[in-house]
């Protein structure tokens, strides 16, 4: 029974505890069920592309870092290959292993972040997302035992990787592959059966098939509608093509579906992980590249499957020392394009769980 | 017996803590049992927000408070002096009387509830032979005060939070009442300390359903997780009581520990017999089963996300308030048929209950989906 | 691997359909009329054989003469992709038809070359600043914005 | 969904949290035990070698954002002397571009990362402040001969078999 | 946090509303070209000072700093360093700050993780004129105190001083979570020897 | 003497709530002080013997029917336009007046049989008894039951939605 | 002084006499209905200290005040359901516009 009352405006976010960053829903509800939204996206929008076009081919690496900073490793990749595409540099076999391997690494630590943070909107008080840190932080931990910094490496470069790894990294990783399936399935038996999270999250926030591809969704959110399309397989970069791994995908498109998606990706990095380690062959980590990359003029579009999606770089050089136009491809913006269709109806507690699921990181979003 | 004529049936419960012969009569017990229970509930409230915080804690892998005091024993204290020297703030467009009134009459009631708790045998304020009917009612008025608060803070988060309340309280009160009368039915009194006395065997091994329906609707009640609905700040940041800062604030804060404290209390005297249990002295016993019960709880709390509001709804109405009708039923009946006769017998009959009707009402019970067409 | 199908054979299948629709076309590129482009888009996602049903990304590039706008369209079931491209002259109040229609995914996109671009797209349901606040003076992503 | 097992699901997940309950947390008590951090860590300081340095300012030229202001002027024989070397820690990102563009290793992350000040002005590193002391040491990023001479890293990973 | 007072005006987009929130950023855009000044006086006092505490004030402060709130801001990269500071592994819960309160009526510090722009900058200035008497602000990474790798970009406020003052800075790009701890150690030190410095 | 004090406060109580809530104009207070005339009525309950009653009344009249006299306030927005007296106010104080003039007379001048006997404690069991019990009013009970049940339907019949 | 009947009952005229004036001169429906608890719970404050003065051993007023009480909770939920739904309608609960029997 729902008894009509007047409708009325509520501002959810920018500064919500649950709005993953400075998102902000203009929602207006009645009672409890959403009427309609409006999302407001700016909040953290700062000129990343303006300030690139002023900087040279490696400095923007650090800004590539903090796009989406929960998959800085990711973002760097897609742009050292969009440049390298546009520049036609070749890229030693060491390191694009290492590549893999921090990308992969990287994945798993962003689907934490994103799995927990799903299931802490869906009210459960801290425990999953801590629980998620905890392993995130392991990874944190190689990685700053490579580069040096926990948030934003600054790893990649063009033509190669900045270092080669420490030889305590290998020992350490595969510590880390050996062990990861134990704790997924740890969290698996926490919350994946709970029948409240199944109440909570199944059949909710549906997303068809038709509506994903047209809105241009991507990532997690593209698979759990169940399409197949994983850039690792249609569009192999890097030396992806070199590795056997699933592209698990959802069937109902559901929160649920894209809460699995994530956790079976996890399950497939550490696979990718395992083969990548055993096969890591010697030799330098960087070819020879000049300081001042100066690529001919032209363009280029390079893309990766991030975490998120589709992260592409849309290059155009005029062959001078900095790009002539720097575009983001971000799959956190596209994503959200389909966020109104998906709440309508549904309650506000819904709304911040589908919202969840979807797992954004506005500082990609807005760039 | 009235409120207001002390001396009918209190004498009978005097070999507890206080002598018979106290000088000036019941004025004196009462006056000293109320500093009593104040103290008693205020550090308790201070120990469990302590307790909450190192057991979630450890729970999460991490280890909580630990630099106030040996073993941050004091935080809560230094939350409580903070908290009450912070600016009072006001807003501008509430209804000021009622949102300065809203803490105190949450608060009021809450406290009421411990007179009639048993500590130790007939250790207690005032033993009304309503006493579990008096704590009903009483719980019942403190919705008023959660109202008060999200009315008057003229914040939309503050009163879908308050909604959310009083929809949440009003429907989860039923089976509350339905699942204490399986244990008054057993007990044969309403009073506090008859039902803790006629506890041969723990009610809970008797009234196993009836526990968890206790629970389930007690946890709504106190608004802790999964129907923590009322503050969930991933939804309305801290619900209704968003606008409030400084001591009133710190009321709120303290109303909902009082509440935990209320419900572990009362859990341990219906279904926990209460002070009871060998070698131990019977204050211990009560104490070490509060703070169990409350581990519980708090267990709950760090394990288990939260519903959505029309599911919480639909769980009363849907699953807890029938399983709590046919309980009363069966209850009826069993004490009908089988007085004082073969009680384990019965424990494992009722074991057996409440799984088949679990497992049969499962078969009806769907939640989920629920969007609405606008 | 995703097949980058040759801009000149879409290009001749899009003139046998609309002449003159095209203005030129790249190695994997084409570049379309502008006032065509929305009939071009349509038969890019519909027509068997090429069915970009998925857009990939737009992005808009300012080369002081004009402003290209430049689609990135994927097609999902025959895994191919190709790159339309549109100009639009003149700084004052440069436009293109809006591809909402058709992919939904252009929205945010669309609005967010308008605003930092200020490229407005006709057509588009609610073509207002996103990521700017109202009153934000100038288009930064321009050339001549300081 | 039906509500189809019963809470089994919620039972399960409650056994994992119990399991936690008794597994030793892996709380590091900051001020009192600390981590050793890796031994290319970036802190938050740079570290200059006033004698290495010979004034060419490549790293204030490969700086993303010209956090590093370098004044000099011509010695007696034929070269620099650095008037001024001034980096604003609370304007670097401390990205290490500027470490591995010196030529002559005389710029270093550093190894520390207590920087926190009451003043802004405080985070501006003059020529003084940035050489290296007790306090500050270099850390290994970019110059491996560093980095061979400091502990290795404390890892969490190493944490996971250590019972209670 | 924010509600607007009239109802029934939303329909898919309401330029009305975004009209009075361009007007609302220019205005504080246009008031705030100058940072603030640190409060910092009480730095010098120090050296100078030689009357003690009262016991009252040492409770007071021992109280407040023992229990220190941090409210919900948290723009961009440093927010997930600061939840990772709160998280099981360094754990800013043994401080008593775990506390995370999403209203900022009921928080004593902010902690300004990320990146600020001028389209959030009003919102924060709200957050922080919510927050109630006696609050403080930790400026973490180097966004929050300079504007840092975004200074000279068109939509960023270089600094969180431009807007509200600052207590702590604590540089980083973002700061790990041990230098943030020790961004608190300091915010801790500073509240302790509060009450003779007259507030700033 | 007790109850001597305790009557007057809550008569006092109870009589200055009803006042406020027929004259109060913001009708969220009115229902305030609605609950606040309830609570009066349970003390006076008590100061009567009737335990059990002030209860009873506590948790129907202040849990339930407050709170959903409150629900339906908030439900229907009237609170701005506030709670004013109609045009019958004059014709209204008169009526009611002259009501409770007669009311006193009339039991100002009756001669009551008061008994003498101390009332009946504890009273549970007693209504127990007397409402479910041999010779008690179980029809009314079964007739009360299918009145609530009456209600429940037709209350919800009443707000479904079309 | 010691407390009688009679001072009951005069409390119990008292709350009727204000729940009348409040049921006739009150615009807003539930205002209505609020004044309408009130003449109701005056009238059960009679029927028990009728119960308590004149037949003390006897509970039918304390019983009779229980029917009272069942009868009021029935009739405010089917009255606020009937305020809902007019609201929904009419858009108002201003008894005086609520005309619709007139024509």
């Amino acid at each position: 029974m729902v008894i009509k009352t007047e409708p009325f405006v509520v501002n959810i976010g920018p500064a919500h505890p649950s709005t993953h960053g400075v998102f902000r829903m203009r929602a207006t509800l009645d009672g409890e069920v959403v009427l309609d939204i409006e999302p407001v996206f700016g909040y953290l929008h700062r000129g990343i592309e303006k300030l690139a076009e002023e900087r040279t081919y490696t400095q923007i690496i650090p800004l590539t870092d903090r796009l989406d900073y929960l998959a800085s490793m990711s973002n760097n990749l897609a742009y050292v290959l969009a440049v390298e595409k546009l520049a036609g540099i070749a890229v030693p076999e060491r390191a694009e292993y290492l590549r893999v391997i921090m990308a992969e690494l990287q994945r798993i630590a962003s689907h934490l972040i994103g799995v927990g943070a799903f299931l802490n909107d869906c009210g459960a008080f801290m425990t999953p997302i801590l629980y998620m840190i905890r392993e995130r932080e392991k990874i944190l931990d190689l990685f700053e035992m490579v580069c040096g910094q926990r948030l934003t490496y600054n790893y990649m470069r063009i033509g190669g990787v900045s270092h080669d790894i420490p030889e305590e990294f290998l020992p350490a990783l595969k510590k880390f592959v050996d062990s990861m399936p134990g704790f997924i399935d740890e969290y698996d038996q926490l919350l994946k059966e709970n029948e409240i999270l199944l109440a909570r999250s199944k059949g909710v926030g549906i997303l068809s098939r038709e509506q994903a591809i047209n809105i241009s969704a991507s990532g997690p959110v593209l698979r759990a509608s169940g399409v197949k399309w994983d850039i690792r397989k249609v569009d192999p970069y890097s030396i992806y093509d070199r590795f056997g791994f699933e592209v698990p995908t959802g069937s109902a498109g559901d929160c649920y579906d894209r809460y699995r998606v994530r956790v079976e990706e996890m399950r497939q990095s550490v696979r990718i992980l395992k083969q990548a380690v055993e096969k890591l062959p010697a030799g330098e980590v960087r070819s020879e590249v000049s300081h001042l990359v100066r690529p001919p003029a032209g363009e280029a579009y390079g893309h990766i499957e991030a975490p998120r999606g589709e992260l592409g770089f849309y290059l155009v050089s005029d062959n001078s020392i900095a790009p002539y136009r720097f575009h983001v491809r971000a799959p956190s913006l596209l994503n959200l394009t389909a966020l109104r269709e998906m709440v309508v109806g549904w309650k506000v507690a819904d709304v911040l769980a589908i919202f969840g699921s979807i797992d954004i990181c506005m500082g990609e979003a807005d760039r | 017996m009235s409120l207001f004529d002390p001396g009918l049936n209190l004498s009978a419960y005097y070999p507890g803590t206080l002598p018979p012969e106290w000088p000036g009569g019941y004025w004196i017990h009462w006056g000293v049992f109320v500093v009593i229970i104040l103290a008693f509930v205020l550090l308790m409230a201070m120990g469990f927000i302590w307790l909450e915080r190192r057991e979630v804690g450890r729970f999460q892998a991490r280890l909580g408070p630990n630099r106030v005091g040996p073993f941050g024993v004091l935080q809560p204290v230094a939350d409580a002096i903070k908290v009450l020297t912070k600016e009072d703030i006001i807003p501008a467009k509430g209804d000021k009387l009622v949102y300065w009134l809203a803490p105190v009459v949450a608060f009021v009631p809450v406290l009421m509830v411990f007179a009639v708790v048993p500590f130790q045998d007939g250790a207690l304020l005032a033993d009304l032979n309503i006493g579990i009917l008096y704590v009903v009612a009483i719980s019942s008025v403190s919705v008023v005060g959660v109202f008060m608060a999200g009315w008057s803070s003229n914040n939309k988060y503050s009163l879908l939070g308050a909604m959310r309340a009083v929809s949440q309280l009003v429907s989860y009160e039923i089976p509350l009442g339905l699942s204490i009368l399986g244990v008054v039915v057993l007990a044969g009194s309403l009073s506090l300390n008859s039902i803790v006395e006629a506890q041969h065997i723990p009610f809970i091994l008797l009234q196993p359903l009836g526990f968890l329906i206790y629970m389930a609707a007690a946890a709504a009640e106190i608004n802790r997780t999964p129907f923590d609905l009322l503050e969930a700040d991933s939804e309305i940041v801290a619900g209704f009581h968003t606008e409030y800062s400084g001591m009133k604030f710190a009321l709120f804060y303290l109303v909902e520990y009082c509440e935990v404290l209320a419900v572990s209390v009362i859990v341990t005297t219906l279904f926990l017999a209460g002070w009871k249990g060998p070698l131990l002295p019977p204050l211990l016993w009560f104490l070490i089963k509060v703070f169990g019960v409350f581990t519980v709880i708090v267990w709950v709390r760090a394990t288990v996300p939260r519903l959505r509001v029309d599911q919480v709804m639909a769980f009363a109405w849907k699953c807890l308030l029938p399983l709590a009708l046919i309980n009363l039923l069966i209850t009826g009946i069993q004490v009908l048929v089988w007085p004082e006769v073969l009680p384990w017998a019965v424990v494992f009959l009722n074991l057996a209950i409440m799984v088949v009707l679990i497992l049969l009402w499962s078969k009806f019970f769907k939640l989920g989906g629920g969007r609405v067409e606008v | 691997m995703t097949v980058a199908l040759s801009g000149g054979e879409i290009a001749a299948r899009l003139e046998e359909r609309f002449p003159g629709s095209v203005v030129e076309s790249g190695q994997d590129s084409l570049l379309v009329k502008s006032e065509s482009l929305r009939a071009a888009a349509g038969f890019l996602k519909t027509a068997p054989g090429l069915e970009f049903d998925y857009l990939t990304a737009i992005t808009g590039v300012d080369y002081y003469d004009y402003f290209e706008v430049v689609y990135q369209l994927t097609s999902i079931r025959h895994n191919h992709s190709l790159v339309v491209k549109a100009r639009c002259y003149g700084r004052d109040n440069p436009a293109l038809p809006s591809v909402v229609g058709l992919w939904k995914g252009a929205d945010f996109q669309e609005r967010e070359i308008y605003d930092l671009m200020g490229i407005r797209f006709e057509g588009h349901p609610n073509l207002k600043r996103i990521v700017l606040w109202d009153g934000f003076t100038g288009y930064p992503l321009r050339k001549d914005y300081l | 969904m039906k509500f189809e097992r019963y809470g089994a699901g919620i039972a399960k997940g409650m056994v994992v949290t119990l399991k936690h309950l008794f597994r030793h947390p892996v709380t590091t008590q900051y001020p009192e035990e600390r981590l050793t951090v890796s031994r290319r860590t970036r802190g938050n300081e740079l570290i200059w070698d006033r004698e290495r340095c010979t004034g060419c300012a490549t790293c204030a030229k490969s700086c993303p954002q010209g956090a590093i202001r370098i004044v000099t002027s011509r010695g007696e024989e034929n070269d620099y002397i650095v008037e001024e070397f001034r980096v604003d820690s609370g304007y670097c990102i401390f990205c290490g571009l500027c470490v591995e563009s010196c030529p002559y290793e005389a710029l270093f992350m550093g190894y520390g990362y207590e920087r926190a000040r009451y003043r802004r002005r405080e985070l501006v590193l003059n020529k003084e402040e940035l050489l290296t002391s007790e306090k500050k040491q270099p850390s290994g990023y970019a110059r491996p001969k560093v980095e061979a001479a400091l502990p290795p890293q404390t890892l969490l990973l190493d944490r996971d078999g250590v019972k209670k | 946090m924010e509600i607007e007072e009239r109802a029934g005006l939303y329909i898919y987009s309401d330029t009305q509303l975004d009209k009075e929130e361009g007007e609302r950023i220019e205005a504080l855009k246009a008031s705030s070209q100058q940072p603030l000044p640190d409060p910092d006086r009480w730095l010098d006092e120090e050296l100078r000072r030689h009357i003690l505490l009262t016991s009252v004030d040492a409770v007071l402060n021992w109280a407040r700093r023992s229990s220190l709130w941090p409210v919900v801001c948290f723009p961009a990269c440093c927010a997930f360093e600061f939840i990772t500071t709160a998280a099981s592994r360094f754990d800013i819960s043994r401080f008593g700050m775990e506390v995370i309160r999403g209203s900022p009526r009921q928080a004593d510090l902010m902690i300004t993780a990320g990146t600020l722009t001028w389209k959030m900058a009003p919102q924060v200035r709200r957050i922080y004129d919510q927050m109630a008497e006696p609050k403080w602000v930790i400026a973490m990474g180097a966004c929050a105190i300079s504007g840092g790798i975004f200074a000279s970009s068109y939509s960023v406020v270089p600094g969180y001083s431009r807007i509200i003052p600052v207590d702590v800075y604590v540089p980083g790009c973002p700061p790990r979570p041990e230098a943030l701890l020790y961004g608190i150690k300091l915010m801790q030190d500073k509240i302790a020897k509060r009450s003779i410095i007259t507030e700033v | 003497m007790g109850l001597v004090i305790a009557f007057w406060v809550l008569a006092v109580v109870g009589i200055a709530a009803a006042l406020a809530v027929v004259l109060l104009r913001d009708i969220f207070r009115a229902a305030l002080s609605l609950v606040l005339c309830f609570l009066a009525v349970a003390g006076i309950y008590v100061t009567l013997s009737a335990d059990f009653l002030a209860a009873v009344q506590v948790l129907i009249y202040v849990g339930a029917i407050s709170v959903l006299i409150i629900l339906a306030i908030m439900l229907t927005r009237e609170v701005k336009r506030g709670s004013p007296s109609g045009r019958l106010r004059v014709p209204a104080l008169v009526v009611a007046i002259l009501f409770l003039g007669t009311v006193v007379f009339a039991l100002v001048n009756t001669s009551w049989r008061i008994s003498s006997v101390s009332p009946l404690v504890p009273t549970t069991a007693a209504i127990g008894g007397s409402l479910f019990g041999e010779g008690g009013f179980i029809l009314p009970v079964e007739i009360a039951a299918v009145l609530l049940l009456a209600a429940v339907v037709g209350a919800i019949v009443l707000v479904r939605e079309k | 002084m010691a407390i009688g009947l009679e001072h009951y009952l005069v409390l119990s005229a008292l709350l009727f006499s204000i729940g009348l004036y409040g049921a006739f001169a009150k615009r807003n429906a539930i205002a209505i209905l609020m004044s309408i608890e009130l003449m109701l719970n005056g009238v059960n404050i009679a029927m028990v200290a009728f119960s308590r003065y004149i037949v003390p051993l006897m509970l039918t007023g304390q019983v009779f005040a229980i029917f009272v009480m069942v009868v009021a909770a029935a009739e405010t939920a089917v009255g606020l359901a009937i305020v809902i739904t007019i609201y929904r309608e009419r858009e108002t609960i201003d008894a005086t516009r609520i005309n619709l029997l007139k024509w």
